[in-house]
């Protein structure tokens, strides 16, 4: 009947509805702000209860910066996440966006990218947070771009899978349990760098986990990207 | 425009729709009927491509579900059980939203007209978490209706709405039948459906179990129409 | 009801006797290793249960790729069945590592990279099944399942690797490490000679348990149909 | 027009209601088994990125155990606590509680002791996991002791808590933000006590953050007891 | 039985009721009219002890709220927008809890009686989550009047009811009218209530801004009677 739109047009209109799905997230956060309040909140509790149970001494936080820097990322991470697909299970909206005619990669970059956003803002206020509290100079270009990169990773992983959890009966709970076993390898070589270069180590001991990382983050982009449109569809 | 043959849906073990058939011709207002969990749900889900059939054939506008459902979803315009909006955003930007998502040229005018077609100019700027339950379906109506879809899918549209409301909706569904759309609405108001629909389909027993014209019976016969095919 | 395939009644003798060869070859033929003792003997069942438990792992993926193609709920028994059995026996694979661990490393469990890992692999596949008890639908049920496999399969590799990049004191064996490592050792042809075997046997008892869980998702479906019909 | 009922038939009808409340969430939780399940795996998860931000040595281990084992029932904790009052709130279910007849201490002791069950349970299992994952004795009757009793002050004000956040938009994520500063207090002197018992070391070392956990519970419960009527009406 | 002096209810700055004054003596069953956003729902609510009043008295049989609500619940059967249900408990166990709550003596009977009631005894082991909207609105009917209370408040009951629900629902107004309880209840089917209530008084811009017995009029009078008051 109706002959399908040329490809390039296509294009144009995925990244529209991309564009407008970011755009609307990031309205509805700004309006509230509550996704980003209760994450950083968290996260500054996070890095509490850690200080508490572990007792940091001084010697110890050296080393242990790095990994309580990412247990506190991705905790966080899954508070975003998780609410980030709640907003769009809890009125039927995830309906709404399927049927819209875009291509379901728009819907997931849309929501991937967003989370991204919120992710990297929450992070860009609890770094120097923790710089502060625990008097640690976390501003190293190389350290940076492992936490742009890890957090790529982990977004690119939760966003598909807290697709999957809200449509469970045990949202509320299931997505950790499904997130951290598989997003572990990135959180680990995250932390790996991370560490090499607040410990200012040799590049070429940070280089084998580094490349870990982006090796994961184009596997997991690929694999997200490739499996989503089978995750939105009842 | 519409052809579904021995429709199958399963939920586990439960069948709820049981080989259906059904077809529509472009421009038809077909009112769907039927009892509690007969199914009109399931199926109405299933022509708008958001659930998959488990098996059988589904048809619109020549293309096949759930495989072409990209094609499909241009066209139609669905109010469901839920009201699809979120709940941080104005009525005015939900709209925007859908707006883009659907890439409508001058959206900002539609919009306006959409919100004043359905009673919502005044308060367009509030977050739709504040709105009453009718005020929400109205919303609702005015989102499937936004991209003037050629299929509409409404399911129990009427549900909440006061008698403004009701009346508006009932305008625009005869304004959209008289520009040749075709409609498929569930309802459990036999009156209201008996002015508005060309077509009366009972579904129950997961099928469809008797359809009649409007040419062919009388508005006060509907219920009885009904009850015979429930209880047949 | 189809009865047992003949060539499934052979495979499970065959089976039964190619297992217990195998416990004869492991106590009775392969050496008592010189530092370890007899407790290094639980090495062969401890690296064959592993072996197969990635092994289905790997194949629940592979799997899970056609059932996202075809749609067929075949595959989905399959992945199902692979994910359960290796699930078994990876955990197998644990409890002899950790019986193995008490005297080779005076502890039942260490957070060494391998059994780090390996536990998160366990961890992965119980979400796995945990993601599979929350979703009602038969077919999301299987769709997630697929999806989730896939995601899941990329860390099985870095279990098996992580013994041959990183530094850990678990003993790389197959494909030489340094014999020197705590509990490591070098295998004499008659240990190579059980150690393979083990493997190949314990492969072969994958597949006729892969094929009796098989039928028995097939059978359940079954009869599910079965009770459908009944109830319609 | 009508009399209120003798005081005493109140309290039976009290202790009638809070049983109803506690059997409905054992009977629904018995059927899916998925609170509990969830719980679990995400015990050992926490656990395992624990091991994983801090890689702990042995000796680090020792002083810390009571540390990570108390970050974990937290963690879980929290897990439990919201869906358990989520599954009230969804459908309206919290009004209908309120709505009933009956006294609302019946709907917060109910609801807690529910909760209390849930935590002991996944405790039970964490527990003896725990102990051979990192080699330590923990069946130290002290121990069990200081874990009941840190459970009930957690579970106690948890319940208050988690009643408050399901009122809100965030209800996602509101609830650790509110649980864990003020539940700290019983945390620390959770841990402080359980290290006391585990290191072996003498009870008057021991006995004041004993102590102390006992009067935050005291305390917490009564005022949790008190406040709850005012957290549940709208 | 129910009275109500200068109400107010703001939400934030906006006062949805401002200053209503209602009441209903016992016996009576009035149907509340009012369009969408009018504030029915939250006069209901207010009525049920469940949001308390920003300003103003509230009396019901002879309590004050939000004081004595204690004693006032006792006396209450609710239906409201949402259906009050455990989705992980089956019909019958949601009767039973809720007749738990109010201590009824001899449950199984009189769970029996009301599953019967709202035609769901063949469902009663059936899970709540898997029915449709109306079967779940049976239930929260079911439910509302299992304790046989003395004052019914009803947010628009008929919403998603079938043809026989709907008179099921009916029959039970009707026989408890005519046993004398009290009934507040909202809806926008001026047919429906018309056959139904004692009296009509509609709610609007914040106030009782008419209010007439049904002795008074004439059925079909009433939707005229409706649009003067609300455009007065
Ligand atoms: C709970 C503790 C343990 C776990 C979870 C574990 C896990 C595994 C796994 C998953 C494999 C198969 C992967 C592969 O072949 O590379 C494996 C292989 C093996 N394990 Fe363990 N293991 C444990 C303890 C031990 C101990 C205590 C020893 C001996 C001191 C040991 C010796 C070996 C050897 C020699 C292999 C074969 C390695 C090779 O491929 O060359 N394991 N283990
Ligand atoms: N996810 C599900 N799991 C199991 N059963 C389901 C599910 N969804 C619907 N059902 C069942 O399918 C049947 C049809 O449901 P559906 O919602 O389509 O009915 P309906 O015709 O829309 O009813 P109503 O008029 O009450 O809205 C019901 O018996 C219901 O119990
Ligand atoms: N939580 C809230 N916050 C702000 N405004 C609210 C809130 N709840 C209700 N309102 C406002 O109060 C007004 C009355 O709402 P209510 O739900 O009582 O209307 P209603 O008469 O029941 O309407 P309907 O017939 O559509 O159900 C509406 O304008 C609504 O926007
Ligand atoms: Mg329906
Ligand atoms: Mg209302």
């Amino acid at each position: 009947m109706k002959t399908s739109p040329p490809p390039i047009n296509l294009l144009r209109r995925t990244f529209q509805a991309t564009v407008a799905i970011i755009w609307k997230d990031l309205a509805a956060e700004m309006r509230s702000r509550e996704m980003l309040s209760a994450m950083l909140v968290f996260s500054l509790l996070v890095i509490l209860i850690f200080n508490f149970a572990l007792e940091l001494d001084i010697k110890a936080r050296q080393t242990v910066t790095s990994g309580i820097l990412w247990a506190t990322f991705a905790f966080a991470g899954t508070l975003g996440l998780n609410r980030s697909m709640a907003i769009e299970k809890d009125r039927g909206c995830m309906d709404g966006l399927l049927l819209a005619p875009v291509d379901r990669s728009a819907i997931y970059f849309g929501k991937a990218i967003g989370n991204l956003v919120f992710m990297l803002v929450v992070e860009a206020i609890v770094l120097p947070v923790y710089s502060v509290l625990y008097n640690i100079n976390l501003f190293h270009p190389g350290l940076l771009a492992v936490i742009l990169l890890g957090s790529l990773g982990y977004v690119v992983v939760g966003t598909l899978l807290s697709a999957m959890a809200v449509q469970t009966r045990t949202r509320d709970v299931l997505l950790p349990i499904l997130l951290f076993p598989v997003v572990l390898p990135v959180l680990i070589s995250a932390v790996k760098a991370s560490q090499g270069f607040l410990l200012a180590a040799e590049w070429t001991e940070i280089a084998p986990w580094f490349n870990l990382l982006l090796v994961y983050d184009v596997i997991f982009t690929a694999a997200a990207f490739m499996i989503f449109d089978y995750v939105v569809e009842e | 425009m519409i052809v579904v043959r021995s429709l199958v849906k399963r939920f586990g073990l439960k069948a709820v729709l049981r080989g259906l058939d059904f077809s529509v011709e472009p421009g038809e207002f077909v009112a769907l009927l039927g009892p509690n969990g007969a199914g009109k749900t399931t199926f109405l889900r299933i022509l708008a491509s958001l659930t998959r059939p488990s098996l059988g054939e589904v048809k619109i506008a020549g293309y096949q579900l759930p495989q072409q459902a990209a094609e499909v979803r241009r066209l139609l315009g669905v109010v469901s059980h839920l009201p699809l909006l979120y709940n941080d955003l104005t009525a005015e930007e939900n709209l925007r939203f859908y707006a883009r998502m659907y890439s409508l040229p001058d959206e900002t005018q539609r919009i306006g007209e959409v919100l004043e077609l359905v009673g919502l100019a005044e308060r367009r700027r509030d977050l739709v978490r504040t709105f009453s339950r009718g005020m929400q379906q109205r919303l609702a109506i005015g989102r499937a209706v936004l991209h003037d879809p050629e299929v509409m899918l409404f399911d129990e549209p009427h549900t909440g709405l006061d008698q403004d409301a009701c009346e508006m909706l009932d305008t625009v569904l005869r304004e959209v039948a008289a520009r040749q759309r075709t409609v498929v609405m569930t309802s459990h108001d036999l009156a209201r459906v008996g002015d508005l629909a060309s077509r009366f389909d009972v579904l129950s027993r997961g099928q469809i179990v008797a359809s009649i014209q409007r040419s062919q019976i009388d508005p006060d016969q509907i219920l009885a129409f009904y009850r015979r095919a429930v209880e047949k | 009801m189809t009865p047992k395939p003949r060539l499934l009644a052979v495979l499970d003798t065959v089976c039964i006797v190619l297992f217990l060869i195998a416990v004869g070859l492991v106590f009775f033929y392969a050496p008592l290793e010189r530092s370890m003792g007899q407790v290094q003997r639980v090495f062969y069942f401890h690296v064959a249960t592993a072996w197969v438990g990635m092994l289905g792992f790997m194949v629940a993926a592979g799997v899970g790729v056609v059932y996202l193609r075809t749609n067929h709920s075949l595959w989905d028994i399959v992945g199902l069945a692979a994910i359960e059995i290796s699930l078994v026996f990876f955990f197998v694979a644990i409890v002899t590592g950790s019986i193995w661990a008490r005297p080779a490393w005076n502890t039942w469990w260490t957070w060494d990279t391998r059994l780090t890992t390996a536990a998160i692999v366990e961890l992965i596949y119980a979400a796995y099944w945990m993601l599979r008890q929350g979703i009602e639908d038969a077919e999301k049920r299987a769709r997630f399942g697929a999806v989730y496999a896939i995601l899941a399969c990329i860390s099985v590799p870095i279990t098996f690797a992580s013994i041959r990049l990183l530094r850990t004191i678990h003993p790389v064996v197959v494909g030489g490490g340094d014999p020197n490592a705590e509990g490591g050792f070098s295998m004499t042809p008659a240990m190579r000679v059980t150690f393979f075997y083990s493997l190949i046997v314990f492969s072969i008892l994958f597949v006729d348990m892969l094929w009796h869980r098989i039928r028995l998702g097939q059978l359940a479906e079954k009869v599910e149909q079965l009770k459908l019909k009944l109830s319609a």
